[in-house]
């Protein structure tokens, strides 16, 4: 249908696929265009790693659906045959080659000859900036340097899509902030379409393009990263991005983006962020985030309650306020330092802050 | 901590003791004046000269090794494929495992009449050369198997599935990645293939027909006392020391590729 | 993947019927009326009958198994003592390992005549039982380190320290969690220890002096051609059924503590 | 000498101990009160897990030094006869003991009996919110639940000193979070003295009562976490606290407090964080959070400065941006999130937002 505009990158359609009596993908719908960064977040059994092994053609949806690589069906071919590479977890490097000849592998069983293919992984070497290490062996080098290998090993075959499976997981704090900013650099000068799967939400909205959250096989937002940080669309979402402070109600009155809710405390406002307007009278939640909240409210916070400080850890920047309200335990970060144990609160946010959506939906 | 690194280190002190030092007194047996009194002394190359212009000895060797060899080789075909099937299977992997090892609560010399009588009768096979190999494969083969085992139950399939998505198909996945990383196991199967058929006396004796292997020569003569006993002290001498030295170079050579 | 598994499981099968098929015709032949003549029929528990009227096979039996036990008990705790310090040494662990695996190269009637010239004129031990059990010793410890050495290497001593953190006193720590966590490795070793002993011939036939063993009986039995052959074949029987039923027992108990 | 008052739960005196040739504490000074909940922070190869260790009696430093709990000598006693108990960073539960049978492992070597063991062992399992899972089996727990017995583990042998190695390195982030608090309150409910080791700046600035910073073996600051993230005493401990924005230069005034800083591209304010009082013409550093950079400043930033951008990521709250200046990538998180990649910008920051202090010392 689509011969005459480029067909997408990927196109994955109605995806199921179960082990045994448990459902991994739920009639999963994707697309992704060339060139395109997409992460798909979710918690652990969300479904994104099975997802990702069925792009790579290590299994077989076994409950239907479609799957196709630059226009072409793509569930018929053995992973040998599909053109994606995949940095995986644990980075997967073979402990019996040196760097070089696991970079060079990818070649070496498309028959390139060898001076071309040391050639190439010189290259991608020098791209991953681990220029001349070829000799090394895989158990000489550090977290960061075996990820850089395999993602040297994997980009050396100019592979159609590349497949990220959780890249940061078995790195700390420094080293995965300097990761992050090296991918989106390298995956912005090739080109390249890079399909990621993580379950830490930083790196999610750090580096993506596009961001699908995955729940229990379903997929409950696609969207930018700005929108379902800005929007999420259900109370799952709202709080995977970290806005856990929430609160159920009845809508109330909707207009123009503008909603309040209705709960036993009273009204609050905020932005909709359901996928289809809002209807007074349905069940709503509301979120906000932790940094959103301020002690002792202005006039500017529309929204005000009431609660008691349980707990109270300074975080450096901020101290983290964990608050006891009828709704659950609030928790605030606050450039406020003094110690607040046992007091009652009042603090509020403003309806700019905060969003609110569709319980009943999805 | 320190007592208890004595009472270690003595100990295996005497474990090596009371394995080397029969090894030795043979060896100066071998060089002896008089190597049927059981004492050394009076250094003499006489029996090695004896050894190597008696050729008695040499068909049974070629036989053993030949034999020996075989066995290595079914061992380490059919302890790869069992070792790589078995981590794979979920129920049957427990059961089949242990019908595997099971022949080694057998006795040797019930295993030779056994397979005598069953190799004879039911199989239909002759005895001779394959009755050898195949009595000594089922001897061997639990410990090549464990062996195996030892190896393809750590092994990390996730770099299958790399080698795939890099692009490598199956036959190239399996010589170039899972066959070097499975060495040691394939090497300990084949060591213990070849040196348990090279030393293996009590299943010979009732399946080897004609055929006369290095241990049933060894034992014929030496259990008859004739003058031809010294012979024996040299060519186990050299046995030991040839066996010691492959098995040496062999887990050294090992040692290096896999590091 | 469908042929690989069919290969896979043909090959396995091909195995198991090649030991199995032997043991099975034994037991036919054993409840056979004619059982000499290799084919089985006319079902009779005549020789079992015999069998449990002649004595002959009882001391022989009563010695091998006290022999085995002691060689089982032996294996355990060298195996126990060099598993456990092994891993720990630094620099002179693989030269260590190898020396203790190295006697495995060593034909077994060599060993059994280096045996009986070492420790006849060496170390003085004369012929009989305490010669039987080092010689066994010697020729299963390999196996039963090897057995051990599977489990100390990956032994977390991580839980030694949280023992000790809790306050438990090394010997407390030996007890409580290392022989536990161990219990595979030492019951492999024990098991190998106590069949490699049991079903002993070549080394056996050198060191026995005065005492017959059970495969030194069965192999004079069956060599001689005598009338016994037919009770020979119902004592392996029953102790191939013994052997296989205890091995199971054991290896089933373990997999239930560990679990 | 002290024995009219109560002597601290421990006091380490220039405890210094090498492996082969490489010092892995060099003199370590340190004094911890009863009921104190004190945090030793460093990068990997500091020392901190040598430090832990000899603490628990693991190691004998070998390069001599005191170290007393309660006012006794501890160095001579082995491991099983200190009052300390560690939760280790893999918890070390023993895989062949039922989880009653790990909890009770303390009492028994002890000889307590099994009706008593028992009832504390289901005492401290409450306590951990673990409630009746006495019989599971290690294996069928975890990570949460596992970190929950090892606590429970050593906590029942009511010990004077409990440590703590990594505490949450296993554990992903929502479930640190979790913990944290419960590790807190729980140390301020039964007043147990504890010391942890970890790596992460979160967990040490919101759970401890103190840090203690260590580099190389060396103890580079020991202060309250407020003190420590205010006023780093060193370049080292202002990075590690997160303060990566940083330049050096000559301290050109210092009074009251607050200093002044000449580098090449003019002056600078800030407060003093040395140990001693600044001293005009001597090297010093000036550091500055991320979060307290402001793009387009206002008068209020006395202190200004312009890069380029190189890089801006969307981060939900904020965004980080890189800049690149003459003293290096600066990164900035900011609320502006539009797309500013390869603009000029000038940013600034507040003097009262950043510390100043000695580079020549220690």
């Amino acid at each position: 249908m689509d011969q005459t505009t480029p067909s997408p990158a990927l196109q994955v359609e109605r995806l199921s696929h179960a082990y045994g009596q448990v459902t991994a993908l739920d009639a999963v719908e994707l697309a992704v265009d060339r060139g395109e960064l997409l992460t798909i977040v979710g918690p652990s059994g969300s479904g994104k790693t099975s997802l990702l092994r069925i792009l790579a053609g290590f299994e077989t949806p076994n409950r239907g659906g479609r799957l196709r690589i630059g226009g072409k069906d793509m569930l018929d071919l053995p992973p040998d045959r599909r053109p994606v590479a995949t940095v995986f977890q644990h980075y997967a490097l073979f402990p019996h080659l040196s760097v070089g000849e696991n970079v060079e592998y990818g070649l070496r069983v498309r028959g390139v000859s060898r001076p071309q293919r040391r050639a190439r992984a010189a290259e991608a070497l020098e791209i991953m900036r681990l220029p001349g290490r070829e000799a090394r062996r895989i158990g000489q080098l550090s977290g960061g340097e075996r990820q850089r290998v395999a993602f040297a090993r994997a980009l050396v075959t100019e592979p159609d899509i590349l497949l990220l499976d959780e890249p940061m997981g078995a790195l700390d704090e420094p080293l995965r902030r300097a990761l992050e900013a090296e991918i989106r650099g390298l995956q912005r000068t090739l080109g390249t379409t890079v399909i990621q799967v993580t379950h830490g939400r930083e790196e999610a909205l750090a580096m993506s393009d596009r961001l699908v959250v995955l729940r229990a096989g379903r997929v409950e937002q696609d969207a930018t990263p700005r929108t379902v940080f800005e929007r999420p669309v259900t109370r799952f979402v709202a709080g995977f991005m970290g806005l856990t402070n929430q609160m159920t109600g009845r809508i109330v009155s909707a207009g123009n983006g503008q909603v309040s809710i209705e709960t036993a405390s009273g009204r609050f406002d905020g932005q909709w962020s359901g996928a289809a307007p809002a209807r007074p009278g349905t069940h709503g939640f509301l979120a906000v985030h932790p940094e959103k909240l301020r002690l002792d409210p202005d006039g500017a916070c529309s929204n005000q309650l009431e609660g008691r400080v349980v707990q109270a850890f300074y975080q450096g920047l901020g101290s983290r306020i964990e608050l006891e309200t009828e709704f659950g335990v609030f928790i605030a970060i606050s450039g406020c330092n003094e110690s607040l144990g046992g007091t009652i609160n009042r603090f509020g946010w403003t309806a700019g802050d905060c969003v609110i959506g569709n319980l009943d939906a999805t | 901590m320190a007592t208890l690194r004595f009472v270690l280190l003595s100990g295996s002190a005497g474990i090596l003791l009371l394995i080397y030092v029969p090894v030795l007194w043979l060896a100066l047996l071998s060089v002896g004046a008089e190597p049927l009194s059981g004492l050394p002394g009076g250094f003499t190359t006489v029996w090695y000269l004896a050894l190597a212009s008696n050729r008695n000895w040499v068909q049974p060797a070629i036989s053993s090794i030949e034999i020996a060899l075989c066995v290595a080789l079914l061992c380490m075909l059919a302890a790869l494929a069992a070792g790589r099937g078995l981590p794979r299977m979920r129920r049957a992997r427990v059961p089949i495992t242990l019908a595997f090892l099971l022949p080694l609560g057998i006795p040797g010399t019930v295993t030779g009449l056994m397979l005598f009588a069953g190799y004879r009768f039911v199989l239909g096979i002759h005895m001779g050369f394959w009755s050898l190999v195949l009595s000594h494969f089922v001897w061997a083969f639990p410990f090549a198997l464990i062996s195996m085992l030892v190896v393809t139950s750590r092994f990390d399939h996730g770099l299958l599935d790399a080698a795939a998505d890099l692009g490598a198909s199956p036959r190239q996945r399996f010589w170039q990645i899972e066959c070097p990383l499975l060495m040691p196991g394939l090497v300990g199967a084949g060591l213990f293939g070849f040196l348990l058929s090279f030393t293996e006396l009590p299943r010979s004796i009732f399946v080897s027909g004609a055929i006369q292997t290095l241990p049933l020569f060894n034992w014929a003569e030496a259990s008859t006392q004739s003058s031809q006993v010294p012979l024996i002290f040299c060519l186990n001498t050299l046995l030991t020391v040839l066996s010691t030295a492959a098995s040496v170079a062999m887990i050294g050579l090992l040692g290096r590729t896999t590091r």
